[in-house]
């Protein structure tokens, strides 16, 4: 491989108030190469691929891209020199359509006289779609109509429109279904025998290794190391990202069989038309039940449910011992339920409030004395959970939205640990989320079970379902298609056969 | 001018139209309830809409009066330019227009007004004299200083009292310490009237233009709670509800007001107009005074003379005024007629109707 | 098909209106003559809302149409009595979009809320149109009243309508601020410069004032400064127009559901006119037929644009 | 320190007003009389705004608050003619607590914008008013008008200012409203019944514009129903002094803001007048300085709750 380089960072930095997310950066990146992108939550990889393009301006160092200083005013810019992204949060925009969506800023190849031919707009969207095997998307329809993995299809064929010559995807594979990620991966291949390159960032250290030709790892904002594929196995990038010896233990080592206990919680016959199909199911003290299938297969739902967040179903979800039917998210709440959501920022946190108001909110109760709330109660209540689990913070007034991903998610769970819920559902909670905090969760799982917790644990990997529960329910189609409990030769594949 | 043709002689009923700001409020029903008697009076129709004094609204009211069948129109119109648009639509459909509680002060609007065949003219007060004969009230009580509280700048009634008063004061010597326009509501004129007097110990005297009562009720409640009730004078226009205590009690010094039978010239204008009475070629402008009171006993006076059970004007009394009924009718009557109403008239003719 | 429920919703809701006061006042009413005057006065609230629709599509608010109308009519009449039509049209179109320029420089400069600004400005704007017209009323030469009347009204807001049509369908501008008003952030990150077509859309919206300034002093052939927040009243009618627009957009076009929709307002104000109800009162039933109607076709998800 | 120049700027910027108007009119403006007047004439926006502030706080609009003042001053007054001083306060308060209700209800059920429902009921309120008070100007009776002088007012707005700090800062009500505001799906997610507290909200917003009705009958004795929108000019200067609020909560208490706000108001617009600037001006001069203070002190991020 000519070893030419496509891009190159030079001292980059950046800060977003305290946060020091760029520490003179400094990598190349080579033409015909995929490079991995990986490092801790909050280590900069995402800010450094929005200061590549243009989305985030830096603060100082320089690029150079095709051997040119390279400076993007904006993401526009960024596609005109040659490079696209595709983002870790959802970037399509209802209300316009989806070939609007595609072509968003360069409608100037379809204006005349001034008007927009949309004619001839969707013509060039509907082939480009075509061209993915998208065929059964109509670009003339509003992109409201798409799934979540539709329109990341839609910002994927978008992306590679522009014939970028480095293209960057930002963990995109945790949204996608193993046929999207088919898709994406034939992409990366593609462009990459066309001479071009591909920076990949994810949190699936297999997945890297398989498709990457080389990996860059970001520690804390400061570059650590570029090594080849070929030189290094799953625990080496691990030791890298963290900076030190991962300790041994990572889930559960335990594998007696769960001895049935008392029952907490019994789902009767949930059905929701077309997407649950006659649930039933038993949790019981000191039991961490895992739910897992295909993203679409309804568990995410399922959660909902129980946590009484949904409302047009029928069955009954009932709390065995108080014998009570749940029927919403107030008094599931107030019956010690708790409910981590999978999309953290648009369902669990409010993210322009301080991590002390969103480690209350649910706890008022315990903190109100007749009809007031005082502000020093509030205040050592929040610091001793988020001490608890660790958040990285400058303090509980921080907001939310200045907080990493991980240490988010942390606040998340607190805030749960800090109501004292005796049931918590946990739908993905280590999405998107670095070895080192994941082992934070699981740690905390375990320790919730000893102290007689029940959780429902709804997740898309595998692994860590067996690796975490003492029950595993695999759903499809909406159905229950396989009940396994925990043994300790448990294989992905035989859970993969009552998926698909 | 052809008023033959234009509806009278079609079916024996004159039918009048109305078009007024609202006929709900204290004001306005006092015009309703009188227009009506009248119109019984002389077996004629009439039609009310409301308008809010909203311009847009003003017109559309014209446009449905003419629709409905009116044979005359008398309109308390939102603003001067709003006429020309008016007189058009009349002048349009031969359907008669005068005005009242209104002139006309745009020199360019009433040239259009002259030039028009059915704009017939309007009743209106003398609001320079309002104001100046209330300013003299003030000198007579040996004011020395004072201050003004009106509404807006630019409103024709508003500046005219404001010219009155300024003339008076100017003879009298009274200065003017401060003023402050575009007040509307109670508590902003009193705000206003409580800065002032923190502002100017010497203030002896507030002049309240105008404004529906509301500004004057927020003055005298400020003089009052400050204790200088007597010792700042306070002089306005519009009678209120409690004008006879407040009188009474030195709140208020003098008070103009009870001119609610302007619309009813501008009513009778109309009526012998559209039934031949008077030559409808030119216009007419109609002038009345308004009724000043300054002690209890005035107040109770008209209170007794014009609403009591005998209206300021009776039935025999308006028919003498009609055409149809009084061939001998001519418009200086008329005229006349709006220039004496005043409390010594009204008792003067009704000597012995009320007790 | 969900279309052509609303559709036939923004059909029958006219003609039902129509039926009743038919039936009720059979021959002061609805004659084809009278209808003819309606739709020429729902024009000038429709052509405010045009306007205002591309304002309210990003989520932002313009209180200050009503004194834009004002001021710019003024500005208009004093024009023409030097210029004649030009002074009246490029008066006017020149101060409104001057008004809707500083609306939107000053909103995306200070990023203080649109309805604090525009209420903020709307005061300026109230007391410029005071101190240029001193005399109280300003009345439109005879000679230069033609866009008043049918059909020349007529014809300019048909074209005003193609033009927001186009506009919002089927041009650059169009897209980007429906993007905007979507998603502001990711609007951004896409590169479009959304301060930029905040001020386009608070200039469009100033322009569709400043022709609804010309066809209102060419009707009510005069203009007067209003103070104190009164021309306030004015902006009602459009924005209530609007949100029949927005609460349709997905289904018709929302330039013209505007207009069916201030059509519909001018045939019910109309007919209680004529029925003898209150002004007052008048307003009172508009407003709460109009926020039923909303109500009832209002798209009730997240996508809502103005809590 | 941050907090700390926001502070210092609350402090130094009426202490500014007052000193360029103690040096421009010596002997009129700014004695200690007049100070303490200027504090009470503040005291009745002040109010009105508190109760706003729980509104804003969510992202949502109350323009008919001026109408409910209006509406509920009306109502007490006249029961105050049969039942005295119960009478007035709780004919005030119950008028005003049944708007603040009927806002939050319909607003919630019928899910359309505030700010369209609020100015379509205020009509509504408005017109109500008119109906209730056939004369035209109804005066309280003398009384009854303890409430409306010091230092009776004083104490009275000082409890209020306490409920406002109380229910905002160290209640549920508050929390959950400051939830609501940053992010509706979420609070709703942690089993706030969203609804209900925006109902609650409107309800803490009509009680606070009762409490201003009660004390601003007792301050001008009289009250007379405002139509054609004309009460909202009443909103205008709450609505500034919450924006303050908003634009400071930050770094001190937004309700003591709010006070501080509406307090600098009173003093320039008195300083104003006692330079006999032309009332039209001092609306611009005001409103000016205002969009001026609010963008300096706005803290400009994504986190804004209104547009
Ligand atoms: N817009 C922003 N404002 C403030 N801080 C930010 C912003 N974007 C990122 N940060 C902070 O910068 C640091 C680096 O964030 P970045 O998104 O680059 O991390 P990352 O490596 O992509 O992490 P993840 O794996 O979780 O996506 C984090 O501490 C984050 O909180
Ligand atoms: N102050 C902020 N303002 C805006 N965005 C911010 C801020 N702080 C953090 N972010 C967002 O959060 C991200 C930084 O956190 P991080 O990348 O760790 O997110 P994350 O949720 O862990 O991602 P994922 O979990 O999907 O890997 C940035 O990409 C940025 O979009
Ligand atoms: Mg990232
Ligand atoms: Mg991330």
């Amino acid at each position: 491989m000519g070893k030419e380089i496509i891009l190159s960072l030079k001292g980059l930095c950046k800060t977003f108030g305290p946060t020091k997310a760029l520490d003179d950066v400094s990598f190349d990146i080579y033409r015909g190469e995929i490079r991995g992108l990986i490092g801790e939550n909050g280590s900069g990889k995402s800010t450094a691929m929005s200061v590549v393009t243009g989305i985030h301006r830096k603060d100082g160092g320089e690029m150079v891209f095709n051997g040119e200083e390279y400076n993007p005013a904006d993401l526009l810019s960024a596609n005109q020199s040659g490079i696209s992204i595709i983002m870790q949060e959802m970037n399509t925009i209802e209300g316009l359509t989806v070939s609007e969506n595609i072509f968003l800023g360069h409608e100037k190849d379809y204006l005349v006289f001034g008007f927009k031919n949309m004619g001839m707009m969707n013509a060039a969207a509907k082939k480009l779609l075509e061209e993915y095997g998208l065929d059964e998307i109509d670009p003339s329809l509003d992109i409201g109509h798409f799934s979540f993995e539709e329109r990341k299809m839609i910002e994927l064929v978008k992306a590679v429109n522009f014939e970028p010559q480095l293209f960057i995807v930002d963990e995109t594979t945790t949204a996608l279904s193993q046929d999207g990620r088919e898709k994406l991966y034939g992409i990366m291949k593609r462009l990459k025998e066309e001479g071009r390159s591909v920076v990949f960032i994810s949190h699936d250290l297999p997945e890297v290794l398989q498709w990457c030709d080389t990996i860059t790892v970001l520690r804390d904002g400061k570059f650590i190391d570029t090594v080849e594929k070929s030189s290094v196995d799953e625990d080496d990038l691990k030791r890298l990202m963290v900076g030190r010896e991962l300790g041994e233990k990572y889930y559960r080592e335990d594998y007696e069989k769960f001895e049935g206990s008392e029952k907490v919680l019994e789902i009767k016959s949930i059905t929701i038309p077309g997407v649950l199909h006659d649930i039933s199911l038993d949790l019981h003290r000191g039991e961490i039940l895992g739910i897992g299938g295909l993203t679409d297969c309804g568990m995410h739902e399922l959660g909902k449910v129980i946590y009484g967040a949904e409302k047009n179903y029928s069955g009954k979800v009932i709390l065995s011992g108080k014998n009570v039917e749940i029927t919403d998210i107030k008094q599931a709440i107030d019956l010690g339920i708790g409910y981590v959501s999978k999309n953290r920022d648009q369902e669990a946190l409010m993210l322009y409030s301080s991590i002390r108001d969103n480690i209350c909110l649910v706890c008022l109760d315990d903190l109100e004395r007749g009809i007031h709330i005082s502000d020093k109660t509030e205040k050592s209540f929040s610091e001793e959970f988020s001490k608890r689990l660790q958040v990285k913070m400058t303090s509980v007034e921080q907001f939310i939205s200045d907080l990493s991903g991980g240490n988010k998610q942390k606040v998340s769970v607190a805030k749960w640990l800090a109501k004292g819920s005796d049931i918590l559902i946990l739908d993905c909670p280590t999405r998107g989320i670095d070895v080192k905090v994941k082992a934070a969760i699981y740690e905390l799982m375990e320790e919730l079970k000893e102290r007689g917790k029940s959780i429902i644990m709804i997740s898309e990997e595998l692994l860590e379902l067996i690796g975490m529960c003492d029950r595993i329910v695999i759903l499809k189609h909406g159905a229950i298609s396989g009940d396994v409990e925990r043994k300790k030769d448990m294989s992905e594949e035989e859970l993969i056969d009552y998926m698909i | 001018g052809g008023q033959q043709e234009s509806g009278a002689a079609a079916d024996d009923t004159v039918k009048i139209g109305v078009s007024i700001w609202g006929y709900t409020d204290a004001l306005g029903t006092k015009v309703y309830n009188f227009l009506n008697y009248a119109a019984d009076a002389l077996d004629a129709e009439v039609e009310f809409v409301a308008t809010g004094f909203d311009t847009e609204q003003t017109v559309a009211s014209i446009e449905n009066l003419v629709a409905s069948g009116c044979d005359a129109i008398i309109v308390c119109n939102s603003s001067d330019g709003v006429m020309p648009k008016l007189i058009k639509i009349c002048d349009d459909n031969g359907v008669y227009l005068a005005q009242f509680f209104r002139k006309i002060a745009d020199p360019e609007v009433l040239k259009i007004a002259e030039s028009s065949k059915y704009y017939i003219g309007t009743t209106h007060e003398d609001e320079i004299s309002t104001g100046y004969n209330l300013g003299k009230a003030l000198a007579e009580k040996g004011v020395k200083t004072t201050a003004i509280i009106s509404w807006n700048h630019g409103d024709a009634t508003a500046e005219d009292r404001y010219t009155g008063y300024k003339k008076a004061f100017a003879e009298s010597g009274i200065k003017i310490l401060a003023e402050q326009w575009e007040i509307m509501v109670a508590e902003e004129s009193a705000k206003a009237a409580e800065s002032f007097m923190a502002a100017y110990p010497n203030l002896e005297s507030i002049v309240v233009t105008g404004g529906s009562g509301e500004p004057l009720a927020g003055a005298v409640s400020a003089v009052e709670n400050r204790g200088m009730t007597g010792k700042v004078q306070i002089v306005s226009t519009d009678f209120i509800p409690t004008l006879r205590e407040d009188l009474a009690s030195g709140r208020i010094s003098a008070m103009s007001g009870g001119h609610w039978t302007d619309p009813f010239f501008s009513f009778m204008l109309a009526y012998n107009t559209v039934v031949g009475g008077y030559d409808a070629d030119g216009w007419e402008e109609l002038l009345m005074d308004m009724v000043y009171v300054s002690s209890a006993e005035d107040y109770d006076n008209y209170d007794k003379w014009f609403n009591g059970d005998v209206p300021p004007y009776t039935t025999e009394e308006i028919q003498n005024l009609a055409y149809t009924f009084n061939k001998n009718h001519t418009i200086g009557d008329l005229k006349a007629a709006a220039a004496a109403i005043s409390l010594e008239d009204v008792m003067k003719r009704h000597a012995g109707m009320i007790k | 098909m969900k279309e052509l429920k609303y559709i036939l919703l923004l059909i029958c809701v006219p003609l039902a209106v129509y039926i009743v006061f038919s039936i009720m006042q059979p021959e002061n009413f609805g004659s084809l003559n009278s209808i003819l005057m309606l739709i020429q006065q729902c024009l000038l609230p429709s052509l405010a809302a045009f306007g205002f629709y591309f304002i309210i599509t990003m989520g932002l608010f313009d209180f200050s149409i009503g004194a834009n109308i004002v001021l710019s009519g003024i500005f208009g009449v004093m024009l023409s009595r030097s210029m004649g039509y030009a002074g009246l049209i490029l008066g006017s179109l020149v101060c409104s979009a001057a008004i809707g320029f500083l609306n939107g420089i000053i909103y995306t400069r200070l990023r203080i809320p649109s309805i604090i600004v525009t209420v903020g400005l709307l005061m300026i704007y109230e007391c410029f149109g005071k101190f240029l017209s001193s005399e109280s009323v300003l009345s439109l030469d005879k000679s230069y009243r033609m866009l008043g009347s049918a059909p020349q009204n007529i014809i300019v807001s048909a074209a005003a309508m193609f033009v927001a049509i186009f506009l919002l369908k089927y041009s650059r501008i169009g897209t980007y601020i429906r993007a905007i008003g979507n998603n502001e952030n990711i609007a951004r990150n896409m590169g479009i410069k959304v301060d930029r077509y905040k001020v386009i859309g608070f200039l469009i919206c100033g322009l569709f004032a400043g022709i609804t300034a010309i066809l209102t002093v060419s009707y009510s052939s005069s203009v007067a400064a209003q103070l104190r927040m009164s021309s306030m009243d004015r902006n009602f009618t459009p924005i209530m127009g609007c949100f029949v627009g927005l609460a349709l957009k997905k289904y018709i076009n929302p330039i013209i559901a505007i207009f069916i929709g201030e059509f519909t307002i001018s045939l019910l104000i109309n007919g209680l006119m004529t029925n003898g109800i209150d002004s007052t009162l008048q307003k009172v039933i508009t407003g709460s037929f109009l926020l039923i109607i909303v109500s009832f076709t209002s798209y009730k998800n997240k996508a809502r644009v103005v809590k």
